[in-house]
């Protein structure tokens, strides 16, 4: 019973972003290092915004809190996994043939985003699943039984966010288009700010807007990628 | 170790040793030895020695099942019969399960 | 190819004439390597004799690596550039087919200790570690730590010293005998004491009889397959069970803080002993160099080949110290420096082997033949241009990062270690923290092109991350998950 | 806009602090503190107890309210199965049924109620150790009519319960209630429980025993190689035992002895609850107050005036087929008990157990009146026993108390007698050895919570008075007490104490051979203050005082001593308790210090060092002693444990006993992942397929591709690793 639990709740979460490692990544040793490093990058900026949340004592109680700086910092260190590819692909650019590196830039981002999101998921997640195993489910002091369903489903919302965010992110900072930084940034804060009704048990309330931030997001990733909706239509067709 | 590399009288002798081995009790050995000179025996093009290669693998095939099957009755039957079997059971556990007979 | 056909095999000859054959086994026929073999059973007939065909051989040999004319000439090198480009190819090849064996071993220690809840309850403890950390003084604690593994250290250094002693007098007979004691306790001893806890967790009745025959088999095989020839990937399986085996058996029997101090003490040793001019590996290594003869290699973990990696010793004495990473020297690159480095890594290797992992040295044969059994799988550069194409599968065989079993035994250490507390996060955290060390690792070997220690990053990433994680951030994570907030 | 709202939340957010950051787990779960298990003994032939599974059991709480309850949860309850929880006062009703049908039940959660508690709850066989009973007994627990001894007794003390039973004591009522809340929260709605979330309890109490003692000690015996596991301990302990007189190899044959005897310990269903107030505690202080005022009345140093000697005897794990009287016996029929100076039968001129006698305590609470039954197993006539309760009746006659009726039946109560009956049978049923039991029920017990956990203080009515003790350990005089009206006529400490009285100044007589004409008599307060720190709490004057001096000053704990006789392997609180009191109250007190004390050496008395009534520490001389209570039939070699000649009992090996309240899953969740998980996993992996196979003419090249291989060799470029 609980065990169906825990494995319908990590399928939920993970099941989508192993699909896409595993289609996208995992054939590619580069990318694989390139989603490692993202992830590390990721455990950086919660080690570091933890560190603030823990050093502040008077504002320990307000996740709040907490949860500002850790946005700051993870956009942070997007911003220096953007740095960090572009650097390397400039100190190695002599020893690239004939290859237009604009193709794989998104690329990367694509990758890096998934190993951000996929850390970021796997660290609100794991444990809430670890308790999911065994007999019992949240509601003898609050919660529902849906409790982990609903965070399986956040955290699914959040991995996917974060590659298309990425995504977005690197195209705004390669063409200078900061409204998509922007937007990263905003939406970033609107959907992690959503998610502290989450405590008063309004889940529908934080989970369909997240979901629908999420087709915008992930939207404007398909536009900035250089995808459109004609190509997209017309491939289809074609294809069918 | 890859066999593809191995010239065809080594290719035999390996088969023929792993076979020989397998007969110390370790049909381990054997059931390796027949899925790794599977290939060898009956996917290769003909080679003078693959005519023996076969013969081991068939062999060591076999004596595996066989083991296999054994292993298997006897594991059922002292599965079954521990608890009627009394001391002499229990003398023969290596672990005995706590808290049923 | 090396004769493994007679059953009566002296180890010596096998794993030198494998270097050889390794190198040529691309360029020459089937015909002219068995007559070489056909050749070496003649001269197999006592060791002294032996190493002077390696001697020739071994010439031959780093011919094919473009130093003498007098060999057949190698196939055409490259250029630089395209070098440095497949370098940095196979380098991240490598880097995933370490992750790959990495990451297995981790996972069998992580759910051993998770479900099976002996390796993790302390009762008893090393020999080696006298103090047993019962007081509840945090000071008492740490020096307790500290002396224990500063106890475990020396020993360590004792039986390197011993080791080189060994070395230098050629008593192989002695190293091997107690290699294959070794390998005998771990895959009886340990993996008895493995079924056991496993059947007892799962309250499984079983009788002696499977028992006796089940382990008869599985330690027949192991032997086999690591010390002499067998399938490859059973062989991997092997050596990662065994090496996990291994950090299991320390995670149990190392007082709680000894742990995490032998951990840090050993990546410390592991610098010294690798980089100073004078460090006991080092030594090693140069004598080996001057006997131009490769000590057992196979001990160090080779990314050509898929995980070829082996270490056992019994916990007490030595612990498996195979922990060099051996840095990619592009093939048929003639330069002076270029050839030290290849040495150098070389023989930081096969010294990490010498002491580490001793039984697997036989494997360096079986080595090479993977190697070359690997098929090129680089598609992109087939396809552009054959010439390349041989390049990389024959590169491929000869370069490649090497890492000793040590690592995986201190990594899954570190990992099994942190998951015994039952915070999925620390875990998680460790693992990553580990393979991104690695990662850098091997990213400041292809710069600097020298042996390395791959211990020190790995580790201290993987200690820092762990107490952070354990003080800082679970308490913020727990928060967060409690409250369901996602950031 | 998207920072608007995010303003807002902010503002509403930092209004309200969130505050407990605990890991999920404790907001799952919640233990359930203060329970006790009922665990597994083992016999000869069978297990006896309970046991979960190695995980524990789940069930669904059903809090049974009247019979009705329990006959729906094992015959409709949809969602089982069922964790029952009841109380000790529907208990009696319900158990039957569960027994009957245990496929439902996953456990029982056991309460007592402090507003109504039963009137009568035994987990004892309706004929205590009847398997172990002399010839003659009439009592069977299996077949229907004729006169049983418990008539209230479940038997499940000595039955196999196919599922785990918690029990919570009063005092943890307040679990009960967090249980009832949830209860109330989730699984009120009885007709449609099944696919909901429902209030859940998981019992953990698994026992590595099994089958019966000659399995599990063999078991234990042979296990595997490197880590052995104990599977299984016999039961048992020490007995306790005071002559009056010193009794030596010369001087034993000189003098024949009167055999004293009462029981330490009793038994509960339920893992350290065991309080046997009635059953045992009454008896057991009896005897020690007795001999306190026998010696008293006798000073030590008259031994040579008198040619009879007095031995105060105390069995213990009675409780399980006589383990100490048993022993003794069968040590007497061999020459070896006392081991000083063995006693051979011929040496015992009479044998009096003071057997259940706390039981009518309670019917005659408010009068002085406490009525005993002399059962004498004997036809014909035998002039010690006719004698003794002459006597008793006469020395009774000052406080018209207690009544003594003889019953002439060889229908004997459980007691010791059964044992020496059966193993010395030739000289007991002869009469050679002459027996007589007291006891304060004639053919059914009036204790009716005998062998159970609620056999609590309360149960006597015993109330106690905490009266300081003087610091050379002089107690006030009952008639003081009575005069100043600190204790009533009805009070049981003046019953036991005027009870004791008889018995000491009866055996003054016996032994003297003239009546006693002093007024030395029991003090009620002496037991006032054991009743205390036998049935409330150990930290108490008496084993203060009577504790090792070396003891390091560690006061027990506040808590009633354990009575159940453990397991041999290490010796309980109780003997040592009593043996200790019995020193101090009845040795002579010699002026030495602490090396002298314990250099001093003279046959037939031991010396200890005690701390004193002033805790400075006191030199005891006692002929107190303690020998083995454990079972002939782990002594003896290859003794056949089937036979069922000796007591066989065995304890199971537990690890953790635990329980834990919590809401099981109804499976709605894990549907709705599972849908929701399959779906989207498909869905991205379609589209991921998509755009991947397509991604050249998606993404307008040149620009990103999500994967095509000229990136992927790209990249390979742009980082190098």
């Amino acid at each position: 019973m609980t065990l169906a639990e825990f494995f319908s709740c990590s399928l939920l979460a993970f099941g989508a972003p192993l699909v896409m490692f595993s289609l996208t990544v995992a054939n590619d040793p580069v990318r694989i290092i390139i989603m490692i490093a993202a992830a590390f990058g990721w455990l950086l900026s919660f080690l570091l915004s933890s560190l603030v949340w823990y050093a502040v004592v008077p504002l320990r109680s307000y996740l709040a809190f907490g949860m500002v700086f850790a946005v700051i910092f993870q956009e942070g260190f997007r911003y220096g996994m953007y740095l960090l590819l572009r650097k390397t692909e400039e100190g190695l650019k002599e020893i690239s043939e004939n290859h237009n590196i604009g193709s794989n830039k998104l690329e990367m981002a694509y990758v890096s985003g998934l190993g951000f999101g996929t850390m970021s998921g796997a660290f609100a997640l794991v444990n809430v699943l670890a308790d999911s195993v065994g007999p019992g489910t949240l509601g003898l002091h609050n919660g529902t039984e849906y409790f982990f369903v609903t965070s399986a489903a956040m955290t699914l919302c959040m991995i996917l966010l974060n590659t298309f965010w990425s995504v977005i992110f690197f195209s705004g900072f390669d063409d200078k288009n900061y409204l998509k930084v922007g937007w990263v940034i905003l939406s970033h804060f609107f959907v992690s700010g959503l998610s502290l009704l989450n405590s008063r048990e309004l889940y529908a309330a934080t989970i369909i807007p997240s979901y629908i931030v999420l087709l915008i997001t992930a939207y404007i990733a398909f536009r900035s990628a250089g995808g459109s909706t004609a190509k997209l239509v017309q491939s289809l067709t074609s294809r069918s | 170790m890859d066999l593809t590399r191995l010239p065809n009288d080594k290719k035999l002798q390996l088969c023929r040793w792993y076979f020989k081995v397998g007969c110390l009790l370790l049909p381990f050995v054997w059931a390796v030895n027949a899925v790794w000179f599977f290939k060898e025996a009956f996917m290769k093009p003909p080679y003078d020695e693959q005519k023996q290669i076969k013969k081991y693998v068939v062999m060591s095939a076999t004596g595996a099942a066989v083991w296999v099957a054994a292993l298997a009755v006897w594991v059922t039957v002292f599965q079954l019969q521990r608890v009627a079997w009394g001391p002499t059971g229990d003398s023969l556990s290596f672990i005995v399960p706590l808290g049923r007979a | 190819m090396s004769d493994t056909g007679s059953e009566s095999e002296i180890e010596e000859a096998t794993e030198h004439t494998a270097l050889m054959d390794g190198h040529i086994a691309e360029a020459r026929p089937d015909r002219e390597i068995a007559e070489r073999i056909a050749r070496k059973r003649k001269t197999k007939s006592d060791n002294q004799q032996s190493y002077g065909s390696v001697e020739r051989t071994e010439g031959g040999a780093s011919g094919a690596a473009g130093t003498s004319a007098s060999n057949p000439p190698p196939p055409q090198p490259p250029a630089d550039a395209q070098i440095e480009e497949l370098e940095l190819k196979y380098g991240a090849r490598h880097v995933i087919k370490l992750f790959v064996p990495v990451t297995l071993c981790m996972l069998v220690v992580v759910a051993t200790i998770s479900s099976i809840n002996f390796y993790s309850v302390k009762d008893v403890y090393l020999a080696y570690t006298p103090f047993h950390e019962e007081s509840p003084y945090a000071v008492t604690k740490v020096w307790n730590a500290l002396a224990n593994s500063m106890i475990l250290l020396s020993v360590i250094a004792l039986m390197t010293v011993l080791l080189i002693v060994l070395y230098k007098k050629r008593c192989y007979k002695i190293i091997h005998g107690w290699l294959i004691l070794s390998s005998l306790m771990l895959l009886f001893l340990f993996s008895y004491l493995y079924i056991e806890e496993a059947l007892r967790a799962y309250n499984i009745p079983m009788d002696y009889i499977t028992l006796v025959f089940v382990m008869w088999n599985f330690g027949g095989m192991g032997m086999i397959v690591i010390h002499w020839k067998g399938p490859l990937r059973l062989q991997q399986a092997y050596l990662i069970f065994i090496a996990a085996l291994m950090a299991l058996v320390f995670i149990k029997y190392l007082p709680e803080w000894t742990t995490w101090a032998v951990l840090a003490v050993i990546s410390i040793w592991d610098l010294i002993a690798v980089l100073t001019p004078k460090g006991p590996l080092r030594i090693l290594v140069e004598t080996a160099q001057e006997r131009n003869e490769p000590i057992f290699p196979a001990l160090i973990y080779s990314s050509t080949v898929m995980y070829c990696l082996a270490a056992t010793t019994p916990p007490p004495p030595g612990e498996p110290r195979a922990r060099e990473l051996r840095p990619l020297h592009p093939h048929g690159r003639g330069t002076a420096d270029e050839r030290r480095a290849a040495r150098e890594s070389g023989g930081a290797g096969d010294a990490a082997g010498f002491d580490a992992a001793w039984q697997a040295r036989a494997q360096q044969q079986r080595r090479l033949r993977v190697d070359s059994s690997q098929p090129p799988r680089y598609t992109t550069r087939l396809e552009r241009s054959p010439a390349p194409a041989q390049q990389p599968a024959l590169d491929d065989e000869e370069k490649g990062v090497k890492l000793g079993l040590g690592d995986f035994i201190f990594y899954s250490v570190l990992v099994g270690k942190a998951s015994s507390y039952g915070d999925w996060n620390t875990t998680l955290a460790c693992f990553v923290a580990i393979l991104i060390g690695l990662c850098l690792t091997l990213l400041l070997l292809a710069i600097l092109k020298k042996a390395l220690p791959a211990l020190p990053i790995s580790i201290t990433f993987g200690l820092i991350f762990y107490f952070a994680t354990r003080c800082v951030v679970k308490p913020f994570a727990d928060a967060l998950a409690a409250e369901q907030v996602f950031i | 806009m998207a920072s608007f709202s995010y303003k807002v939340l902010l503002l509403i957010l930092c209004t309200f602090t969130l505050a407990h950051s605990e890991r999920l787990h404790e907001q799952i779960y919640s233990s359930i503190e203060g329970g006790a298990a009922c665990f597994r003994r083992l016999n000869g032939t069978h297990q006896a107890g309970c046991s979960s599974a190695d995980n524990g059991a789940v069930g669904v709480v059903h809090m049974i309210k009247e019979i009705n309850d329990a006959q729906w949860l094992v015959q409709n309850g949809s969602a089982g199965p069922y964790m029952a929880v009841v109380s000790t006062v529907q208990f009696y009703d319900v158990i039957e049924i569960f027994m009957q049908q245990p496929e439902n039940v996953a456990g029982i959660l056991l309460y007592d109620n402090a507003t109504d508690s039963p009137t009568a709850f035994s987990q004892e066989s309706r004929c205590p150790n009847e398997y172990s009973s002399a010839s003659g007994s009439t009592c069977s627990s299996t077949v229907a009519g004729g006169i049983v001894w418990n008539t209230k007794g479940t038997g499940l003390l000595r039955r196999d319960i196919p599922f785990p039973i918690f029990y919570l004591p009063q005092s943890k009522s307040d679990e009960i209630d967090k249980i009832q809340l949830c209860y109330e929260k989730f699984n009120l709605d009885k007709s449609n429980q099944k696919g909901n979330p429902l209030c859940s309890l998981q019992l953990n109490s698994f026992m590595f025993a099994a089958v019966n003692s000659e399995v599990c000690l063999r078991r234990s015996a042979s296990s595997a190689l490197l880590n052995p596991t104990k599977v299984c301990d016999p039961l048992g302990d020490n007995n306790v035992y005071y002559s009056l007189f010193p009794r030596t190899e010369e001087t034993k044959s000189s003098k024949p002895v009167t055999l004293v005897t009462a029981r330490i310990d009793t038994a509960s269903l339920f893992d350290g609850v065991s309080p046997g107030a009635a059953s045992s505690v009454v008896g057991m202080v009896t005897l020690l107050t007795a001999a306190t005022t026998l010696s008293q009345l006798i000073p030590a140093k008259d031994a040579h005036l008198y040619e009879q000697n007095v031995l105060w005897t105390l069995f213990n794990g009675e409780a399980f087929d006589y383990i100490g009287s048993q022993r003794v016996a069968y040590d007497i029929s061999k020459g070896m008990w006392p081991a000083a100076a063995p006693l051979s039968p011929a040496d015992i001129r009479l044998h009096v157990e003071i057997g259940q006698i706390g039981g009518a305590l309670s019917n005659t609470n408010n009068d002085s009146s406490w009525p005993f039954h002399a059962f004498v197993p004997y036809t014909n006539i035998i002039p010690e026993i006719n004698e003794f309760l002459d006597m008793m009746t006469s020395n009774a006659k000052p406080y018209n108390t207690p009544v003594i009726t003889p019953e002439f039946t060889m229908n004997l109560p459980p007691s010791s007698l059964h044992s020496f009956r059966r193993i010395l049978k030739n000289v007991t049923e002869s009469g050679e050895l002459p027996e007589v039991l007291l006891a304060d029920h004639s053919n059914t017990f009036t204790n009716l919570f005998y062998h159970s956990a609620l056999d609590e203080y309360g149960k006597i009515y015993f109330s106690y008075k905490n009266l300081t003790i003087s610091n050379t350990g002089v107690f006030i005089s009952t008639d003081e007490l009575l005069a100043n009206g600190t204790l009533k006529q009805g009070d049981p400490q003046v019953k036991i104490a005027r009870l004791a009285t008889t018995l000491a100044r009866t055996l003054y007589q016996t032994v003297t051979g003239s009546a006693y004409s002093g007024n030395i008599s029991a003090s009620a307060h002496l037991v006032d203050e054991m009743l205390y720190c036998f049935l409330q709490s150990q930290a108490c004057r008496l084993i203060m005082a009577a504790d090792y001096a070396s003891g390091g000053g560690s006061s027990p704990p506040a808590s009633a001593a354990p009575l159940y006789v453990g397991v041999a392997a290490w010796a309980g609180t109780a003997p040592v308790f009593a043996a200790h009191l019995l020193a101090l109250l009845t040795g002579a007190q010699l002026p030495a210090n602490r090396t002298v004390c314990d250099s001093l050496a003279e046959p037939g008395f031991s010396y200890y060092w005690l701390r004193g009534w002033n805790h400075s520490g006191v030199c005891i001389q006692t002929t107190m002693n303690m020998s083995a209570a454990v079972s002939p039939a782990f002594a003896i070699t290859d003794y056949d444990l089937k036979s069922g000649v000796y007591s066989s009992w065995t304890e199971s090996v537990w690890q953790a006993m635990s329980a834990r309240v919590f809401v099981s899953a109804g499976g709605g969740g894990a549907g709705a992942a599972a849908a929701a998980g399959a779906t989207v996993t498909v869905l991205a992996a379609l589209l991921t397929y998509w755009l991947h196979r397509h991604a050249d003419r998606i993404f307008a090249a040149p620009a990103a591709s999500i994967v095509n291989d000229d990136a992927a060799s790209g990249i390979l470029r742009t980082v190098n690793c």
